[in-house]
């Protein structure tokens, strides 16, 4: 069964990556399953400098879902290529650097560092991370910020596939998927968090030091999946889907409605080895809906 | 010890519940699951998921290591939210995701003389560790507890080790307690290391009259965990060389010293 | 224990009403439970002439929550006024109309007849709903659009208080509650559902006939919270907040956040006397938190 | 029959599960319930939904009642999903929202003969019928499955009973079904009332021959309910007189030239 997928670029084994803040930089989930066997390791979010994050409580726990406010904490990148990213697979599995900064020029720079960075398969460019004060959200929010900080990564970063992930909380998805799209983006990845908040009625504070944060989990499963139902068939570029998928079911659904990947993200949480069975069991449940490959069964929601 | 300190592999297995063993109050229970391979040291701990939650709750619940045995692991459990209270109730023979032996448990010498300190369900850890121990009349205990004594396993330590038992069930109680723990972390500073586990105000104490003290001491803390792994961030804590640090990899157990508690 | 509120000189002697379109026309949940221990019932919403909905299946389960696309199926509103209205116990528990139109027009007739009607308490404008194809979620993504639908049913009926009912499938919903507020609405309840979608891999289908639907329950809740947190802060009039809301806790977490009220929705069907207990716990758990009133309590989150 | 065709009155109850028993398949199951003081309808439903599923999934799940005396409420299921699945697991003992008798069950008269059809779970809402009707030589029944007869509670029925039991495993024995249902059907017409239940291609065909034979018949649908209480709208079914209208208030029983199947 070829369950193999070209993202603008970037070939795959397998549609099954890990989703960026999940999976740490990977390494922390080799004693649970073969790294290689991932179509892709998508990192933990890297800005330019290291970050330390919010204050804790980051996370807390929601009804089939959780809420994160982690703030971004990462080694920078520096330190990502020197001391990860070598111990990475990445000859077998392409890794994904995600990339999160506060302004545009901080993007082109991350992007032209990483951009040169020979083990790095493909940049993911974080336009939506809610859990950040300046920067973060707006660029995803407003369809010309989207565009022009992916033209800016593009110039930065003219080789490498180039993917821009979206944020859920917006009026209408579709307009900012063409925008990114005809500013240059190879591919687009959604959904990044949704905002939403929790409370303690006892000691009256938010559970998140940070009072609002992201949900994620399959509590978002239908936003996402409706979500990148609609950018499929808006726009023709590669498209992957993400937001809540628990087993081989959930990623097929996303690939019925039209991505050509998936990411799996709070999931990892549930098992560490999750991630993994995804990938032995996705080409007997195809073979079994009948199916002949993942290409094979990618948009065939039939809407009548 | 009989047990390496070094942690040899860890995995995630689909564990078998052997059985529950409830303890005189029902919120205070023993879950004993079909052992995997690997070698713990006390302090570490796994993460516990079982098959049946489905889609919720989505984090699995870490639990101290409490005892290791050819038979089974064992989990001492105190009932207070949804997950342990599905867990309290689940059916044996049902399946169980475990993944560990996670983090980093104390380090012990078998030569030294340790001072131990627990609240409540901070004893947890240290049942394994004080049953295993070569010479069990190098360790001392005090433990603090708010419930009757009859909740907690108290009883199945070694009797060469020497072991007091505090309830506090009022203010004067812990103001009491809290004034012991200052005598007997100074008496004890220059006579071996101290270890706790506990609820974070006890820890916050401890670390205060251990410091004072000049005493070496390692203390376990628990934080709110989503992965177990190190990839959420979620359970981090301060720490004075290193910043901001995920307690399931780099603790549970830390230097007294080097906590920002 | 007082827990009466007041909703833009509507009197509620308890803050637990139930969510349009859950609850039916309130009769449906008279054997379990007495109706005027509500705080007020909202009914189906109503559109000028009966409709019959979309076409089935219009309804799917999801983790922690359920998509609905029923199409605004109702009885019309002349029917309800003489058929349904004269049996609920509207002097003891106020009856709020829930209004739906495809237009304006429909809008100003709809609230024009409901405003006169003697047994109705309040109108509440679903400019929400996302399950009917023109009108509905256009009025209530721009904010334009939704000032001025407020503004024509404030005018078409002037006496009765005016609750405007918020879409949460927006980029920033303080930018609509400001633009409703200032156009005349006495209160704002949010939120109606989420956009989301579910499919089949087997039948290849969209679990929904409708395709899309909307998303409540559990699942939501972090989400309502968060924008019922911003509305409360951004606008001085009373909120209604829904989203989720299951038990005695949850309501409390909004009155927190600054609602003034709450509806329940999915959670009635959970369990048909669920509403009804709720009001009894109240006062109770209010009490175990140490507050004196509602009043007390609401707004009462600690954010440093 | 001993029953009242009326409902006296409903309630919601918070109801102890009295036990389980397997059928030889353990996919099929029989839920014995503390009995509520409603009387029943055979045909009417009830919703059962367990304390202990917390948020998910969030809806009840319909049950015809199988089967009521004053020591239970019986439910016979088939494990088909996750709800039903978690039912079947559920402890003896533990608690289970129960809401019924709902809907419209079948209107019967005693004196009347009735052929009535099931097809595999369909048979659940006439074993009350049977066991509990005065003249169970008035009534026979035509039971279609797929599994292995040990699978149902067929040999429980009366045996004064006619009882024909069916079994298909192929598409030649649905055809072989199919025909006997036509002669069946069409013979029966002019000496009584049909009675129907199973899922939707069956009670297609026997909808299509009932209307062909001019035969008086009354089926049971089953649709997608959220509630079951006429709230969510969820369940509606296209009548002929008056258009779509929710089944578990005006159903789950319809006169089958009403339903538009
Ligand atoms: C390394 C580690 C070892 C542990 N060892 C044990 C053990 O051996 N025995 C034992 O009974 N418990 C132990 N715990 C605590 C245990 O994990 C929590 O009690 C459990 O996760 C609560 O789950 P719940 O769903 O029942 O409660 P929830 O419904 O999630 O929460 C109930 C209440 O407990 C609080 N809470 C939840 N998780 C934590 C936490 N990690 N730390 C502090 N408060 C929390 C919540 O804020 C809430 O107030 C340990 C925790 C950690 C991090
Ligand atoms: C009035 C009524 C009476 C019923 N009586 C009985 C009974 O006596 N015994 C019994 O075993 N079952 C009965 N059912 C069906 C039973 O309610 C469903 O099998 C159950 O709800 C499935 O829940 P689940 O979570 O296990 O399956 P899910 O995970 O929800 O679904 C599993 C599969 O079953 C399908 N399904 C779910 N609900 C229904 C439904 N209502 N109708 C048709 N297909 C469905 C789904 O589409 C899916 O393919 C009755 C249903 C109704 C409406
Ligand atoms: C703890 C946590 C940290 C995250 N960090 C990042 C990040 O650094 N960069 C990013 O683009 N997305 C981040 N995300 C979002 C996820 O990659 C993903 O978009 C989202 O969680 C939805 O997918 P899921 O429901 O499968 O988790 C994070 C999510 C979680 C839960
Ligand atoms: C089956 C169903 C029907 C609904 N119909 C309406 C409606 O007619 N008018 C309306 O304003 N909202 C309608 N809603 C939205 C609810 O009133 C509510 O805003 C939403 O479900 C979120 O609350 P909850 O999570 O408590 O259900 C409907 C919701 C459901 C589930
Ligand atoms: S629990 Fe996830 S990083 Fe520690
Ligand atoms: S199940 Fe809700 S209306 Fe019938």
């Amino acid at each position: 069964m070829d369950i193999s997928v070209d993202l603008g670029g970037l070939r795959l084994k397998n549609p099954i990556m890990s989703a960026s803040g999940t999976f740490g930089y990977g390494l922390e989930f080799s004693p649970y399953g073969d790294l290689q066997k991932l179509g892709a390791i998508v990192v933990k979010g890297l800005s330019l400098h290291p970050r330390s994050g919010n204050p804790t409580p980051r996370i807390t726990e929601t009804p089939c879902g959780m809420l994160n406010a982690i703030g971004l904490q990462n080694v920078g990148v520096e330190k990502f290529l020197a001391q990860k990213l070598p111990f990475l697979p990445a000859d077998e599995t392409p890794v994904v650097a995600n990339l999160y900064a506060q302004g545009a020029e901080e993007f082109v720079e991350l992007a032209a560092i990483l951009g040169d960075a020979p083990r790095v398969g493909a940049l993911e460019v974080n336009i939506s991370c809610p859990n950040v004060r300046c920067g973060g959200v707006q660029f995803g929010q407003d369809p010309e910020a989207a565009a022009s900080v992916t033209r800016e990564v593009r110039r930065a970063s003219p080789d490498k596939p180039l993917i821009i992930k979206l944020s859920p909380n917006v009026t209408d998805i579709r307009v900012i998927a063409r925008a990114v799209r005809d500013a240059g983006a190879d591919v687009i990845s959604l959904i990044n968090t949704l905002g939403g908040m929790a409370v303690d009625i006892h000691s009256r504070k938010p559970r998140l030091a940070n009072i609002v944060g992201g949900l994620s989990g399959p509590a978002v499963k239908p936003v996402a999946l409706k979500m990148v139902y609609e950018v499929c068939s808006e726009v023709d570029i590669p498209v992957i889907g993400l937001g809540g998928i628990c087993n081989a079911r959930d990623v097929l659904e996303f690939i019925m409605v039209g991505a050509h990947a998936v990411q799996v993200g709070t999931a990892n949480f549930m098992r560490p080895d999750l991630i993994f069975d995804l990938v032995d069991e996705l080409p007997g449940l195809l073979a079994e809906l009948g199916a002949e490959s993942l290409e094979d069964f990618r948009g065939s929601l039939e809407t009548q | 010890m009989h047990k390496s300190t070094q942690t040899k592999s860890r995995s995630c297995d689909r564990v078998r519940l052997l059985g529950l063993d409830f303890a005189a109050n029902p919120d205070f229970v023993h879950l004993y699951l079909e052992p995997p391979s690997w070698d713990y040291t006390p302090g570490q701990f796994v993460m516990l998921r079982p098959e049946k939650w489905g889609q919720d709750p989505v984090w699995p619940r870490p639990f101290s290591i409490c005892e290791k045995t050819r038979e089974y692991v064992r989990i001492f459990m105190q009932v207070v939210g949804r997950g342990t209270s599905l867990l309290s109730s689940a059916a044996p023979d049902s399946e169980i995701n475990m993944w560990g032996p996670l983090g980093r448990g104390f380090r012990l010498s078998p030569e030294k003389r340790y001072l131990i300190l627990a609240g409540g369900m901070g004893i947890a850890p240290f049942i394994g560790l004080c049953k295993e121990h070569p010479y069990p009349g190098k360790l001392s205990l005090i433990f603090g507890h708010r419930m009757d004594r009859s909740c907690y396993p108290f009883d199945e330590l070694p009797g060469e080790m020497q072991r007091q038992n505090m309830r506090q069930t009022n203010q004067e109680d812990m103001e009491h307690f809290g004034r012991v723990l200052r005598e007997q972390i100074s008496r004890f500073a220059s006579r071996g290391e101290i270890l706790a586990c506990g609820p974070m105000p006890f820890l916050q104490v401890v670390q205060k009259h251990v410091l004072e003290a000049g005493a070496s001491a390692q203390l376990s803390v628990e934080t709110r965990m989503a992965c177990g792994v190190g990839a959420c961030l979620g359970c981090v804590v301060e720490t004075r060389s290193q910043g901001l640090v995920q307690s399931c990899v780099q603790g549970p157990v830390f230097d007294a010293g080097e906590l920002v508690l």
